[in-house]
């Protein structure tokens, strides 16, 4: 089987399990596809990832699809969160199911609905043009809407509302963006209509007219980063991710912010392209990027939900990515190595607080204290993956954060590095205040009994291994990844990457 | 002839800001659908392919039905008459809407696109369109029409889109479409379900999630 | 005769009319109070039947009770050892030398505290609170006002600075103020602590050592007597100007000493003892003293 | 190097171990101490060399992190620190294995022992490092293994609340490192210590000692960044605390004589900033200390005051470089050096103590405690011996550094400009004051716990602490000794590190001056001693055929003495504390009796520690009124959600298109 019928089946192989899941009655079915559809994704998703890194860019699909390093890191990543939070998912819902507070009916929704997310994630990834990466993520908003609110309260549905609303709206100004963008590339070409192809787009970039493309890439930053949860945009996104099922919440912060920055940034080596537009994209992702940092840092310190606390946390950390973005040279490696380390932490964070919530029936954080009694493992997670979240060393982040803000000093940022290392300093006072409480106090009532098996412990220790390991050396091959998928994003500017990587 | 579409469509914005009963609202949407399927027939004239004339007839059914009868079909279950007392009332929504079109037509005038002399009205119409979508999104409580407003957004890009790319590609635009279709599907349940819980469904006493 | 050898005779004459200052005070004062006063040997007889007598120990103390008085002659007699008298150069002497005398009276102080607190008892405790208190003031005031003379001679060491200070230089006379404070302070003397009052409330020194008796007893007032001696040698040192041959000059050294005993019986009798608040005001005083000085010699 | 590179595999491995092994504590505790006990053995030799002036050993992995080589070295400067880590992590862990023989579950043993051995091993890291990332690293382990072990009793909220005190200041402390390696690699676009310090403008070069001063000064607990130091020591294990307050402390220490390395010649003002500092350390420092009634916060705060005595001797130093005067830079960095070690010394062997006493005892309130020299002789003595020289007394190792920095203020006042010579003038009264509180201080910790009556039934049930125990606090007091003894030959064989900061040849005369200085002022103590013993022998002829009688402590006529008659510690204090009430603002709450006739009555003395309340709290609590009143960008309502989302991009797009 050659390497294009990949790329159609790491979309649709994830899909047909969705409709899979429409057939099947049982409970145990659903769970059972539950896992199936994350591992084949996942391993469809690696499976390409190593091979464009290996081979180069990938097409399918009369270059319809194409897969290059840039997609095949997120891909790479995506494979990453769908393999954990798709087994974690199970493990959740299995602990539901012996609550008895998951019927039939909500598992075959959540499986039909996490597979065809995964679908869509796989498949905004894997398109080469602009169009259909839109449709993809518009998929993932409307598929996941009723993931968050899977059951059934007046929170949950008031979050999903918003989530709803708000990202379609943005989303709909995604597509604007978008349009003008073509309009853009119609005005250049004479006759043959554009398909929106990012390669021809890149092409072109500089015979496109600038104000056109700027008032596009607006909409566009606009639209995306309201998914992405870039700040003042980022208000649906601590409702969404307090109200989602633990499972879904991973996945929302720990890939489908990537995915919506992995759209915005497919625009900005077209924009460097574009005649006196160098370096103006990078400077309004610099902007979004510092305001959702001080935004997330700030919100942390007040929150009194676990989820919640976590959400603030992944504006912050997706105001750190969209910074090293924006900076470009090193702060793209750096960002791109920071938004898997900060997947890694907190989609550990996000399962213990699930598992942690299921025990004690709350995500409260002044009930949920003492985690360390609760259960050892998923305490050590919880603790581990603060630490790693405030970017504690030996954890991955403490490095990614070094580099992007090394990247910051570079860039003769003085004044963003204070700013940014002041919010740092909050950030890591208002997690760790809290994480003190989770992991050593006195919870007010004593938790229920949750059977915490092998397959948990595995799991954390997986991660928790992951984490370290990055942390004290990272392998080659990412490392080559990252720096080809960065050399993508910054093309301009890669001999200052070069530069930045090895003195 | 198509500006004389185009007013139509202005006049059916406005008439969006004025309304407060859904049903009048939902035959609104029903007209806008039709004239942009319109549109998208008259946008290209001689030049369009059996294709463009598909996917319009398609746009057309989807917009100019299909939405109209899902909603419709939804207020009546949900049995919600019209949208009071909205954050904007329906006075001032006409006067910022007419605001709006001012900004419309100059942006639609300044925009450096090439579109053919023929479109004079349409991209200032859609760009209003837009606008009155957004408007209707951020100025009404009840959430049926908030998702009335995402679907004349949806429309002003739509005509938008029509106007300035010419033909968006097949793909991309059987794509938009389904999405719309999901999105109005997922809308309508989710207000189905925002009726059964809260028993109203005015979206701005949604705000126990803060802070 | 070598310097070495007159040297160690000034160490020999010190450790025999050291208790001999006690008489002369009292004696100035009597004389003073119209009394008679003691014999002028009075304090030697003294020693002598305390060494004759046994010892009796509280069931509280330990092996540390003991070793106080001990330790507290010792470093005094060591101390001695630094001092110079006048012309004379000390049997020991090198750079920062004071630095080491005032520790050593230091680990003297820490023992003989430390014994008092070993009985346990209140009174006992409060002096040794003092004792702690009062000396924690005076050290730097020394300190800063030799530092001072050292810098005015230029020389490091006791033997060298103490010849070169001339009496009549201002700063010189501010540092022997503050050291003739310091000198009171140390040797609790009026107006600091009235060595022979019996009200144990207002004691420092002499109600530290309460429960001592016997030798023990007697190694504290010759230590003492023997600290005394140390203090005024040291301000004769600075204040007696300096005669060009040994022997004179140890003579007019020895004779500085016994006057400053006699100032000292003057001010005990003409003086107050002053409330104890008000002692770290004049300590704060000295140390204004010594400061102002070294002021003065760096600009 | 290889010895030394297994010397920190040693380590980890032992930590790794002890937690393998956590439910056999026999096991554990073995495996725990073989770590320190190798790790010593493996690194005693490279470290003696290098110190007496070796060569130096570096070895460089490269790694695969973008910017970062894995380089370690071993320099002097190193080694010296090397020797106290791993010296007190040896003496601290045997002393462990008795201390957590009473752990409350195996995993918390095999937790404490495992953070043990890491913090073990990335402070010998932090000291060997020569890439400003694998420093920062180690750094950061550092903090976190110590944040664990400060937190072991974790189930109390004061220790929870104390470990979080730490990990803040901590963690904000190290936010000032990141600049400052950015700005020296900055030259080189580099993090290679042997690129730094090249080009570096003079601008560049004082925020890079400010930045250094910040984030080094509130690892090393210099006022006023200490806050956390005296609510984080006492709450920690006896033993952790002692590693703690002898060594981790002094990482910060080396953290700034590094950085001093690569910054060239000083301007006079860094010397009056560190002069400044370290004097104000060491006053309040032991001033607060005299007010605490809790022993090991008393040592805690002391520990402020050495640091304070220790930043001393660099201001010195450092003025004296500034000012061209190698005599008074070599006494002052050999003095701040040695003290570096003595401290580690002598604070760790009172922190062990301190242990002894509250595992003996269940308390470390000192004012509960008394007669002490009675139950637990060896541990008393000990103490003793650790009071006597952290009160910088003759003969012991506290004196010898005390000594070395006066000579260096003292040569500078009397040759040196006014500009410098007012600092350093300063500085010996500074020493001084603080030498006699110091004085005071301990003479209270030591009689008021060890001597008198006791004052508690909590002692009556003490006893003597286990071998295990005994044995490193006997070390230490040697090692107190030898020091002390040896001071002469010490001081000149530093010359190796000194030549770091203060090179030529009249730097090595200085420290060999200093070395004769030393044989004069030992042989004047020996002969005290020498004195002593004879006078000891004397009083024992005298009383040979005497009567010694036994009677109860002279009472002054009251007749029923009782052990709560005794002076207490805060009673002891108390004119000092009255006196400088000022900077203090101790706390008093008493409740006198109104009438004549004795009446229930009591008073309370509570100092809290003035930075937190002057500084931090009122920061900190500024700082969350602000975003309590960000909290309005979260106000629920969907319609004005989307319309922000809507005013930004129309903002955008007016401000970027036109």
């Amino acid at each position: 089987m050659s390497a294009e019928h990949l790329l159609w089946l790491t979309v649709l192989g994830p899909a047909v399990f969705a409709l899979a899941a429409t057939l099947v009655r049982s409970t145990r079915a659903s769970l059972a596809i539950v896992a199936a559809g994350s591992l084949v994704s996942s391993a469809l998703n690696a499976l390409i990832a190593i091979l464009v890194l290996a081979r180069g860019p990938l097409l399918a699909g009369a270059g319809w699809f194409r897969v290059d390093a840039l997609s095949a890191c997120h891909l790479a990543l995506l494979a990453l969160v769908g393999a954990s939070s798709g087994l974690y998912a199970v493990i959740y819902l299995a602990e539901e199911l012996r609550q008895g507070s998951l019927t039939a009916r909500q598992a075959r929704h959540f499986a039909g609905l996490w597979c065809g997310t995964l679908a869509a994630l796989a498949f905004l990834l894997v398109s080469n043009n602009l169009g259909l990466m839109w449709v993809g993520l518009e998929t993932t908003t409307l598929l996941t809407a009723f993931l968050i609110a899977l059951h059934v309260s007046r929170e949950s549905l008031e979050a999903m509302w918003k989530y709803l609303l708000i990202c379609s709206v943005a989303i709909a100004f995604a597509f604007m963006g978008t349009l003008l963008a073509a309009a853009a590339a119609t005005t250049t070409h004479s006759g043959a209509p554009p398909a929106l192809f990012w390669t021809d787009l890149i092409a072109v970039a500089p015979r496109l007219d600038p104000a056109l493309m700027r008032a596009a890439f607006l909409f566009l930053i606009v639209g995306y980063g309201t998914k992405a949860g870039l700040a003042p945009m980022h208000n649906w996104l601590p409702d969404a991710h307090s109200q989602a099922p633990a499972p879904v919440s991973a996945l929302f912060s720990c890939f489908m912010l990537n995915a919506a920055l992995y759209c915005t940034l497919r625009f900005i080596p077209v924009m460097e392209g574009v005649p006196g537009c160098a370096g103006w994209a990078q400077g309004l992702l610099l902007g979004f990027g510092l305001i959702s940092v001080v935004v997330g840092a700030g919100f942390m310190l007040f929150q009194h939900d676990a989820k919640r606390l976590f959400a603030y946390c992944s504006v912050e950390h997706v105001g750190l990515i969209g910074l090293g973005l924006g900076l470009g040279g090193l702060g793209t490696v750096a960002a791109l190595l920071h938004s898997v380390n900060h997947s890694l932490a907190k989609a550990l964070a996000f399962f213990a607080a699930g598992r942690l919530g299921q025990a004690h029936g709350t995500h409260e954080i002044a009930h949920m204290s003492g985690a360390l009694r609760t259960s050892r493992a998923w305490g050590v997670a919880l603790l581990a993956s603060c630490l790693a979240l405030v970017g504690a060393a030996p954890f991955a982040t403490f490095l990614s954060e070094l580099l992007l803000l090394k990247a910051l000093f570079d860039h003769g940022r003085t004044a963003l590095l204070v700013v940014v290392l002041a919010a740092l300093g909050l950030a890591f006072v208002g997690l760790m205040r809290h994480a003190i409480r989770l992991a050593w106090a006195r919870g007010e009532e004593p938790p229920r009994r949750i059977t915490v098996g092998i397959a948990d412990v595995a799991l954390v220790s997986l991660v928790l291994a992951a984490l370290i390991a990055l942390g004290v050396v990272i392998p080659t091959p990412l490392r080559q990844a990252v720096q080809a998928a960065a050399a993508i994003v910054n093309a301009p500017s890669a001999a200052n990457l070069v530069a930045g990587v090895r003195p | 002839m198509l500006d004389r579409l185009m007013l139509v469509l202005i006049l059916s914005d406005l008439a969006f800001l004025g309304v407060s009963r859904f049903s009048a609202a939902l035959s609104l949407l029903a007209l806008q659908g039709a004239l942009l399927g319109a549109l998208a027939l008259a946008a290209h004239g001689s030049a369009s392919t059996e294709r463009m004339v598909l996917l319009a007839l398609i746009g057309l059914i989807l917009r100019g039905v299909l939405f109209p009868w899902l909603l419709r079909r939804t207020a009546r279950r949900a049995e919600i008459v019209e949208e009071r007392n909205p954050l904007v009332g329906f006075a001032p929504s006409l006067l910022i809407g007419l605001v709006l079109l001012g900004i419309a037509m100059t942006l639609g005038a300044r925009l450096p696109l090439r579109t053919s002399p023929m479109l004079g009205l349409v991209v200032p119409a859609s760009l209003f369109t837009v606008f009155t979508g957004v408007f209707l999104v951020v100025a009404r409580r009840k959430a049926l029409s908030q998702c009335l407003g995402y679907l004349v957004l949806d429309n002003g890009i739509y005509g938008f889109g029509v106007a300035t790319v010419g033909n968006i590609p097949a793909l991309v635009e059987l794509g938009t479409l389904l999405d719309a279709l999901v999105a109005v599907l997922v809308m309508a349940i989710a207000m189905y379900r925002l009726r059964e819980e809260f028993d109203h469904m005015n979206t701005d006493q949604l705000d126990t999630l803060r802070g | 005769m070598n310097p070495m050898a007159t040297a160690w005779l000034e160490i020999g004459l010190a450790l025999l009319l050291a208790p001999l200052l006690n008489s002369v005070i009292s004696r100035v004062k009597a004389v003073f109070a119209g009394r008679q006063g003691p014999p002028l040997l009075q304090p030697y007889f003294d020693l002598a039947k305390l060494l004759r007598k046994g010892a009796v120990y509280s069931p509280t103390t330990t092996w540390i009770f003991r070793a106080g008085p001990i330790l507290g002659l010792a470093t005094t007699a060591a101390a001695l050892l630094l001092v110079p008298a006048g012309r004379i150069s000390a049997p020991v002497a090198f750079p920062a030398d004071f630095i080491l005398l005032a520790y050593l009276l230091a680990l003297g102080r820490f023992f003989t505290i430390s014994a008092a607190l070993d009985t346990g008892s209140s009174f006992e405790g409060m002096g040794a609170s003092r004792e702690a208190h009062f000396a924690a003031l005076a050290e730097p005031t020394l300190f800063l006002g030799l530092a001072a003379l050292a810098r005015k001679t230029g020389a490091l060491s006791l033997s060298q600075i103490l010849p070169a200070a001339s009496p009549l230089a201002p700063e010189v006379a501010l540092v022997a103020g503050a050291l003739a404070v310091v000198l009171l302070c140390e040797n609790s003397r009026i107006p600091f602590d009235d060595p022979n009052t019996h009200l144990e409330l207002t004691m420092v020194h002499e109600v530290m050592v309460l429960d001592h008796s016997g030798p023990d007893l007697a190694f504290i007032q010759y230590a003492a007597a023997l600290k005394l001696w140390l203090w005024s040698s040291l301000l004769a040192g600075l204040l007696v100007p300096p005669v060009a041959a040994a022997w004179p000059a140890s003579l007019t050294t020895t004779l500085g000493v016994f006057a400053l005993a006699g100032c000292i019986g003057v001010v005990e009798s003409t003086m107050a003892r002053v409330r104890l608040l008000r002692v770290p005001h004049l300590l704060a005083a000295a140390l204004a003293l010594s400061a102002v000085a070294t002021i003065l010699v760096v600009r | 190097m290889i010895l030394l590179v297994l010397a920190l595999a040693a380590l980890t491995a032992s930590g790794l171990l002890a937690l393998v092994t956590a439910r056999r504590p026999r096991l554990a505790a073995l495996c725990g101490v073989a770590g320190p006990l190798v790790a010593w053995v493996l690194a005693i030799t490279p470290m003696l060399s290098v110190l007496a002036g070796g060569q130096s050993l570096s070895a460089e992995w490269s790694w695969t992190w973008p910017l970062v080589a894995l380089s370690l070295g071993l320099d002097p400067l190193s080694a010296l620190f090397l020797a106290v880590i791993l010296t007190l992590g040896m003496a601290t862990a045997v002393y462990g294995v008795g201390y957590l023989r009473e752990a409350r579950t195996p995993t918390a043993r095999g937790l404490a022992w495992f953070f043990f051995n890491l913090l073990l091993a990335t402070m010998a890291v932090v000291v060997l490092a020569r890439d400003a990332v694998v420093f920062l690293i180690a750094w950061e382990t550092m903090a976190l293994a110590s944040f664990f072990l400060i937190a072991f009793e974790h189930d109390r909220r004061e220790v929870r609340r104390a470990a979080w005190i730490y990990f803040i200041a901590t963690h904000l402390g190290s936010l000032f490192l990141l600049p400052l390696f950015f700005l020296l690699g900055q030259p080189r676009a580099s993090f290679a210590f042997a690129s730094f310090g090249v080009q570096l403008a003079p601008g560049a070069a004082s925020v890079c000692f400010l930045l250094a001063l910040v984030g080094f000064g509130t690892k090393a607990g210099l006022m006023p960044f200490h806050v956390w130091l005296p609510e984080a020591h006492p709450v920690a294990p006896s033993h952790v605390s002692a590693l703690l307050s002898a060594v981790m402390i002094k990482m910060g220490i080396y953290g700034l004589l590094r950085v001093l390395t690569f910054l060239g010649a000083p301007p006079l003002w860094w010397g009056w900033l560190l002069l400044a500092l370290g004097g104000t350390s060491a006053l309040l420092g032991v001033l607060f200390a005299l007010a605490q009634h809790d022993l090991k916060r008393l040592l805690a705060y002391h520990s402020i005051e050495n640091i304070g005595i220790i930043v001393l001797g660099l201001g010195a130093g450092v003025t004296g470089i500034a000012v061209g005067a190698p005599r008074v830079a070599a006494l002052g960095f050999s003095g701040a050096l040695l003290h570096v070690v003595n401290h580690a010394l002598f604070k760790g062997l009172l922190f062990l103590g301190a242990g002894s006493v509250l595992h003996a005892t269940g308390t470390a309130e000192i004012d509960e405690l008394g007669g002490l020299m009675r139950h637990m002789p060896t541990t008393a003595t000990t103490f003793l011996v650790g009071a006597v020289a952290i009160s910088g007394l003759p003969p012991l190792n506290g004196f010898v550094s005390e000594l070395l920095v006066y000579w260096s203020a003292l040569v500078g006042m009397t040759t040196l400009p006014a500009a410098a010579a007012i600092p350093l003038a300063a500085l010996i009264g500074v020493l001084a004051a603080s030498g006699g509180l110091a004085l005071a201080c301990f003479t209270k910790a030591f009689g008021i716990v060890f001597l008198g009556l006791p004052r508690s039934a909590k002692v009556a049930t003490s006893h003597e602490a286990p071998r295990a125990m005994r044995m490193p606090m006997l070390w230490l007091a040697l090692a107190c000794l030898g020091l002390g003894v040896t001071g002469a030959l010490v001081v000149p064989r530093l010359s190796a590190v000194v030549s770091l900061f203060a090179a030529g040849p009249e730097a090595v005369s200085a420290l060999n001056d200093g070395g004769m200085l030393l044989w004069r002022t030992t042989a004047v103590a020996a002969g005290a001693l020498g004195l002593a013993v004879a006078l000891a022998l004397v009083r024992l002829l005298l009383l040979r055929h005497r009567e010694v009688r036994q009677a109860s402590t002279w009472d002054c006529g009251y007749a029923a003495p009782s052990p709560t008659m005794q002076y207490t510690a805060s009673s002891f204090a108390q004119p000092i504390v009255d006196l400088y009430v000022s900077l203090l603002r101790t706390r008093k709450r008493i409740a006198a009796p109104e009438i004549h006739f004795p009446d229930a009555a009591r008073l309370e003395t509570e100092t809290r520690d003035i930075s937190r309340e002057g500084i931090y709290e009122p920061l900190f609590e500024g700082a969350e009124r602000l975003l309590k009143r960000m909290r309005i960008l979260q106000h629920g309502r969907v319609q004005v959600y989307v319309l922000s989302l809507v005013l930004t991009l129309v903002i955008l797009l007016l401000w970027n298109v036109r």
